[in-house]
């Protein structure tokens, strides 16, 4: 019988990785019953979605302890479970789940962020009618966003991913009154959707060169020697290999999803929808997407690199990552609205992590991830809270003085900000940034990256500085007095600003544990880890500019507290490049005039020619057969007529004759069948036997 | 020609008319039971277990007592004055015969070019479950939809349309 | 000694067909088992009725039959006797032949279900590849006759208990399959002697029984509940509900052919216990592997008779339910819980060894179970009858 | 004779006594057991061939037979539907009255 069953799967080494699919579909789950819940009953939805949300988490930390435990065993974790989904001809797509080091980590950061958000939310959309419908929404973002974690299949990620796509439209749209809403959903639903595109190129040509799309399977995955090696010695145009060629097409889906430079206009916009979802979708995970799917596909960009050297989809990440790290810095600069100052931060941030993939592998990328992930969830969490206690204000030159009026929320913000600026020593964001820094300083092929990485950090230090000065020192400007928030919203801040300090821990030079973790080597603590050469220089480094991002913020705009309405101290300064930053450097403006431009222009064209010309010439024929058509009337009325009624006229007489047959009696039918029957039979046997 | 198989056939035969021919519906439809079990026992003359055993639990377990229900659902289990042949029923009659001896002509002409008495193939149910989920998976699939299709056909159909019930 | 005590029986048909030659042996021993079944259920059958008479009279407060015999045991016989010498009445207006006919189809498609029970090691009277849809198929002509008596007896109360009795026993036939499909699943096969071997391993003295998991249990639960519809015992038993219609489809009946309907009745229990014992209850095979050297027949009939006790106490026990709270409890409840049982089942299959499939497997049974049974509560299916007068 | 040609004569037999039923009953639901006679005629000659065909492991008529037994038990279901409610519209199931689709 076991044989008769097709899609049995390759039992899985452990229960664990037998029940991974569980982590995503419990919340898919969820998120199904909720949608059929009345809208009233917000507390079974609440329950649902933080239930369900809940049990994934536990299920992601069993995972952890799974693969942690065999790692402290020597034993390098990756355990799939594949089963054919579909066969068409001799090929076969697999779908499958993975459970190696990177997914777990992935695994717990979404389902611990994202439950610790889910709670936050609670207080956050208390007042907000459509409370079920939020959650409905945000559960099955949860659960596709998982899917994407775990999946072992190019094609199940393609799926989740378009999910998590669909899930961001929804929310960023949630509050679909707001024209400006449903704008920025459209926008971002149609930019990362020129991303996909690419994206499902690359797999089509992944599948069509390597016959699979699992990563993994037992050496016959598509992310392992053998096929790596196939597709390295295709040839592709600009002589890059398929590999590389494949890999940059992939590369441009991650780019559309986690806002790097072409693609990033969507992610600012995003910030419409409700601030959790800013804090869940576009800070913390759905945006990192892109980076861990290129730790994912990391061994494809990686192939045919030479030792130590890297391959032209690794060059061009970098570069692409450093530029979007120094461009979306330098537009945050010259923002006023609390949540877009962090999203550009964010797609900064995105940037770091690409370059940190892209110079110093897949455990720099994603330290930085893990830790991002916690401190800028903390930061726009707490900027809800902000905009919570501030009645819905979100210019943050109308805020001000929340120090002694919000002192929990200024609190954690701060830590958050300090771990993203980088402040030495105490916080994760140290470490992370670090590494990527140290990556940058060995990389091979430029040196030019390091140096606008660096610059990056300071742009981010005076931004974030600039940011707290003006929300939360100097005197209130608001018109109405802010008040702290309720507890269920500021516990997240509070636990997700532990993180944002503890994480650090575990990436520091004397006892980089993670990385050990995700490349499966030892590791122990020991101070040696720092006396590498050049190390400390860097660090100094880093630490000076950091100071002097802080300090320069502070000397600017420390203390004072100008108006909303007067101009920004920069712009006193300089007023030009001010006005090109806060026009975000007229990147919309430029997609608006080209792309749209011509869409707008082409499609008057094509309305002109529909009126115009095509119209013409339909109108001019319907008027030829239109007048042929009278003529014939005249024919028909005065000559046919006549003759033809009589010829009717038989012709039903003669008919009434013939309908006796159909008298209606099923069975007379049902003889003449049998009749028509008996006959062919007899004809056909006759002539089979002559 | 074993004794067996005149037996049954005749069995058979004599159900078959014995359905057609009887005045009382529900005679009719006692002797169609009858006809089926004899069929189900010619295909455990000729090796088929499954198919037999199908046979009856489909034939005489489900078909003969609907047949049933519906000759009392739509009283028609008294007998009409007029007769319970159709006016046509000579017409019926002939065409029928005309079948008949059309097949059977057939049958007798190639007989001769029949395979002769063959070893019973051995088939169990396995295989047959096995065939039916491997090769023969998609008409499968097709008669469960037509099934599921023919229940909800049928109880729309014979539903009263009063609102009020149901 | 042991197994030959455990195959006593094999011993002896082989023992008494030796004196026959060599030619006639196999088909003397069939005849020789079936002798033995005719002989031996209907024995069965009288025990069977004066336990449950003593026992509704314990339930009752009553005593039961005390009067013949030792504590009333001569009691059965005493009514065969009876039923025996009594007048054969056929009604005036009544079918004769098929009155006549009804209760022989019924008692002989009863007998037929016996053939494929395996009632201990190698006694199993055709071993057959099908034997679980031969079950069946019998089953399913056991409705046919109790519609010809219905039918026949030109009665209302007749005609209206067998069209009960033949509307409840296709909608149960239904669930009896399906709660039985995942066994059929497990095992592989059809024969019922490969499903016993199927059960009979253990594990630290535990059997391998398919009561022993989720789908097992729950299948269990619902063929029982099935078994007592299809047997039409209480509370499923409308079709002779006496307070409604005199005695359903064989009010018109007496004497020996109303003793032969009473009889197909209690064989029919017996068969489908028979039947349930060896689709989730490991059949012949021992509860503890230490206790594997008891004959294995006499494991298969305390099942049994185990089985039988718990209908006697549910008779005792249980009130009779309302057709449409019958008909709505088939299609709308068990129906549906069956079909997932069989997706659960796969679901089994599919995670293969460890502990997480009992957790899921549970879980989803549990699970439905609950919300089922909520939404079919709250429906008015299973409430009190809203009446609507002057219609 | 060959056992194959006799079960053809008997399947054969069938058929036509069903068709005669379907043809000369009045009654629509004896119309409708003619036609499953039929069907059963034709399973027969379906497993004969089957049986004592060249490739019986192949289960070719086997499955054939299997099949439409699914399908005549759906046929049967919704034909007696029809006829039922046929009965509710025009109270009566005799053929001869429903003539009302005449030409």
């Amino acid at each position: 019988m076991q044989e008769s069953i097709s899609f049995t799967p390759q039992l899985a080494a452990s229960p664990i990785t037998g029940i991974l699919w569980l982590i995503p579909a419990v919340p898919m789950v969820a998120s199904g019953a909720m949608a059929l819940l009345k809208q009233a009953k917000r507390k079974t939805a609440a329950n649902l979605a933080i239930g369900s949300l809940s049990v994934s988490l536990l299920l992601s930390l069993v995972a952890f302890a799974h693969v942690v435990s065999n790692w402290a065993n020597g034993v390098a974790t990756r355990e799939t479970v594949n089963f054919t989904w579909l066969q068409f001809g001799s090929a076969n797509v697999d779908l499958g789940w993975v459970l190696d080091p990177l997914s777990a980590a992935m695994l717990v950061m979404v389902s611990f962020v994202g439950l610790l958000i889910f709670i936050y939310s609670l207080g956050y959309m208390e007042h907000d009618e459509n409370f079920t419908r939020f959650f409905c929404f945000l559960s099955l973002f949860a659960g596709s966003m998982l899917g994407v974690v775990i999946a072992n299949s190019l094609l199940l990620l393609f799926m989740c991913w378009e999910l998590v796509g669909l899930t961001s439209y929804l929310l960023i749209g949630f509050w679909y009154q707001k024209p400006a809403a449903a704008a920025a959903a459209k926008k971002a639903f149609i930019t990362t959707r020129v991303g996909d595109v690419f994206f499902l190129l690359g797999i089509v040509w992944l599948f069509s060169q390597t016959g699979t799309l699992l990563f993994y399977n037992h050496g016959a995955g598509s992310m392992e020697a053998g096929a790596l090696s196939a597709l390295l010695t295709q040839p592709a145009a600009l002589g890059l290999t398929a590999a590389g060629a494949i890999g940059l097409l992939i590369f441009a889906g991650a780019a559309g999803k986690s806002g790097q430079f072409p693609l990033h206009v969507w992610l600012p916009d995003a910030m419409e929808g409700p601030t959790p979802v800013s804090a869940l979708i576009h800070a913390a995970t759905m945006v990192a997407a892109g980076v861990y799917l290129i730790a994912r596909v990391y061994p494809l960009m990686h192939a045919g690199a030479l030792t130590g050297g890297t391959t032209t989809a690794l060059t061009v990440v970098t570069w692409v990552g450093a530029f979007t790290a120094v461009f979306a810095a330098l537009i945050a600069v010259a923002q006023n609205d609390i949540k877009r100052i962090l999203a550009y931060s964010t797609v900064s941030q995105l940037g770091y992590m690409m370059a940190g993939l892209g110079m110093g592998g897949v455990a720099v990328g994603m330290f930085h991830l893990i830790t991002h992930a916690f401190f800028k969830a903390l930061l726009f969490m707490g900027a809800g809270s902000v905009i919570h206690g501030c009645h819905e204000e979100q210019d943050v030159r109308r805020m001000g003085g929340l120090k002694d009026k919000m002192p929990l929320t200024f609190i954690t913000y701060a830590i958050g900000m300090l771990a993203l600026c980088g402040f030495p020593l105490l916080f994760s964001g140290f470490w992370s940034k670090d590494g990527i820094l140290e990556a940058a300083r060995h990389w091979s092929v430029a040196r030019t990256p390091f140096y606008m990485l660096v610059f990056g950090a300071l742009l981010t230090a005076f931004y974030m500085t600039r940011q707290v000065a003006y929300v939360f020192f100097g005197e209130s400007r608001g018109e109405k007095t802010a008040h702290e928030s309720p507890k269920v919203m500021t516990t997240p801040l509070a636990i997700l600003a532990f993180f944002a300090v503890a994480l650090g821990a575990i990436g520091t030079p004397a006892w980089p544990w993670f990385r050990a973790f995700l490349e499966g080597g030892a590791t122990r603590f020991d101070m040696q880890g720092f006396a590498e050469p050049g190390l400390m220089l860097l660090m100094g480094t880093s630490t000076v500019v950091v100071f002097l991002g802080l300090g320069l913020g502070w000397t600017i705009y420390g203390g004072k507290s100008p108006k909303a309405e007067e101009p920004d101290a920069l712009e006193r300064a300089m007023p030009v490049v001010w006005g090109w930053l806060r026009d975000r450097l007229y990147v919309d403006e430029l997609y608006g005039g080209t792309v749209i431009a011509f869409y707008g222009w082409w499609g008057r064209v094509a309305d002109w020619l529909d009126r115009r010309v095509w119209g013409g010439l339909v109108a001019g024929v319907a008027g030829l057969f239109a007048g042929w058509a009278r003529l014939n009337r005249f024919l028909d009325t005065n000559v046919v007529d006549g003759s033809f009624d009589k010829g009717c006229e038989e012709l039903s007489t003669k008919g009434g004759l013939l309908a006796r047959v159909q008298s209606g009696r099923v069975q007379s039918y049902l003889r003449i069948l049998a009749l028509a029957v008996v006959v062919l039979a007899a004809i056909l046997i006759w002539s089979s036997r002559a | 020609m074993s004794f067996v198989f005149y037996l049954l056939a005749a069995l058979t035969v004599a159900g078959g008319l014995a359905a057609v021919l009887l005045k009382n519906t529900v005679h009719c439809a006692l002797a169609l039971t009858v006809a089926f079990a004899g069929l189900a026992f010619l295909y455990l003359n000729l090796d088929a277990q499954f198919a037999g055993f199908a046979q009856i639990l489909v034939y005489i377990g489900a078909v003969a007592i609907l047949v049933v229900f519906a000759i009392l659902l739509t009283k028609g289990s008294e007998t009409p004055k007029d007769g319970v042949f159709s006016k046509t029923w000579l017409a019926g009659l002939a065409v029928a015969a005309g079948v008949f001896a059309v097949l059977g002509w057939a049958v007798l002409q190639t007989a001769p070019m029949l395979p002769k008495a063959t070893p019973a193939p051995a088939v169990t149910v396995g295989q047959i479950g096995n065939a039916l989920v491997d090769r023969y998976v998609l008409p499968l699939e097709i008669v469960a939809v037509l099934l599921t299709v023919a229940l909800i056909g049928a109880v729309i159909v014979a539903l009263h349309e009063k609102e009020g019930t149901r | 000694m042991i197994d030959r005590l455990d195959q006593i029986f094999v011993l002896l048909r082989q023992w008494v067909v030796g004196f026959l030659p060599a030619s006639w042996q196999t088909a003397a021993a069939v005849v020789l088992s079936v002798v033995v079944i005719v002989a031996f259920f209907p024995a069965l059958f009288a025990l069977t009725v004066w336990m449950e008479r003593k026992g509704l009279g314990r339930i009752q407060n009553r005593l039961g039959p005390n009067r013949v015999g030792p504590f009333g045991l001569l009691q059965p016989i005493a009514d065969g006797i009876k039923s025996l010498t009594k007048e054969d009445i056929v009604p005036l207006s009544a079918d004769a032949a098929v009155h006549l006919l009804a209760p022989l189809m019924l008692v002989v498609a009863v007998f037929m279900g016996f053939a494929v029970l395996p009632m201990g090691r190698n006694m199993v009277l055709v071993d057959m590849d099908a034997g679980l849809l031969f079950y069946f198929a019998m089953g399913a002509s056991t409705e046919v006759a109790v519609f010809m008596a219905g039918w026949s007896s030109r009665n209302k109360y007749s005609l209206l208990g067998a069209m009960r009795a033949v509307a409840q026993m296709i909608s149960y036939e239904v669930v009896l399959l399906l709660s039985s499909v995942v066994v059929v699943m497990m095992t592989g096969s059809l024969s019922l002697t490969k499903i016993v071997e199927a059960q009979n391993h253990y594990t630290w003295g535990l059997p391998h029984w398919y009561i022993f998991t989720p789908w097992g249990l729950a299948g269990f639960v619902m063929y029982a509940i099935a078994a007592t519809a299809e047997t039409n015992r209480s509370p499923f038993d409308l079709p002779e509900g006496e307070s409604e219609l005199v005695a359903g489809y064989h009010t018109e009946y007496s004497g020996f052919k109303f003793a032969l309907f009473f009889l197909g009745e209690y064989l029919a229990m017996f068969s489908i216990s028979g039947l349930g014992a060896t689709l989730f209850l490991g059949g012949w095979s021992a509860p503890f592997s230490f206790l594997s050297w008891v004959p294995s027949w006499i494991w298969f009939f305390s099942k049994l008779m185990l089985s039988i006790f718990v209908f006697i106490w549910m008779r005792g026990t249980l009130p009779r339910l309302r057709q449409d709270q019958l008909m709505n409890f088939a299609w709308k409840f068990i129906l549906p819980l069956c079909l997932l049982n069989v997706f659960v089942a796969a679901l089994w299959r599919f995670m293969g060894e460890g502990w997480p499939r009992w957790v899921v497997c549970s879980a989803i049974l549990v699970v439905a179970y609950v919300v089922v049974g909520r939404i079919e509560m709250r429906s008015e299916h299973f409430g009190p009858r809203r009446y609507r007068y002057a219609e | 004779m060959t056992p194959l040609a006799g079960f053809l004569l008997v399947a054969a037999l069938l058929f036509s006594i069903g068709l005669a039923g379907a043809l000369t009953r009045r009654n629509a639901i004896l119309v409708l057991i003619g036609i499953e006679l039929m069907l059963n005629a034709a399973n027969l000659n379906l497993i004969a061939f089957w049986r004592y065909g060249p490739h019986p492991e192949m289960l070719t008529g086997m499955m054939f037979a299997i099949f439409s037994i699914a399908v005549a038990a759906a046929e049967a279901a919704v034909g007696l539907g029809l006829v039922i409610s046929i009965h509710r519209h025009a109270n009566t199931t005799d053929l001869d009255q429903m003539n009302r689709m005449k030409g």
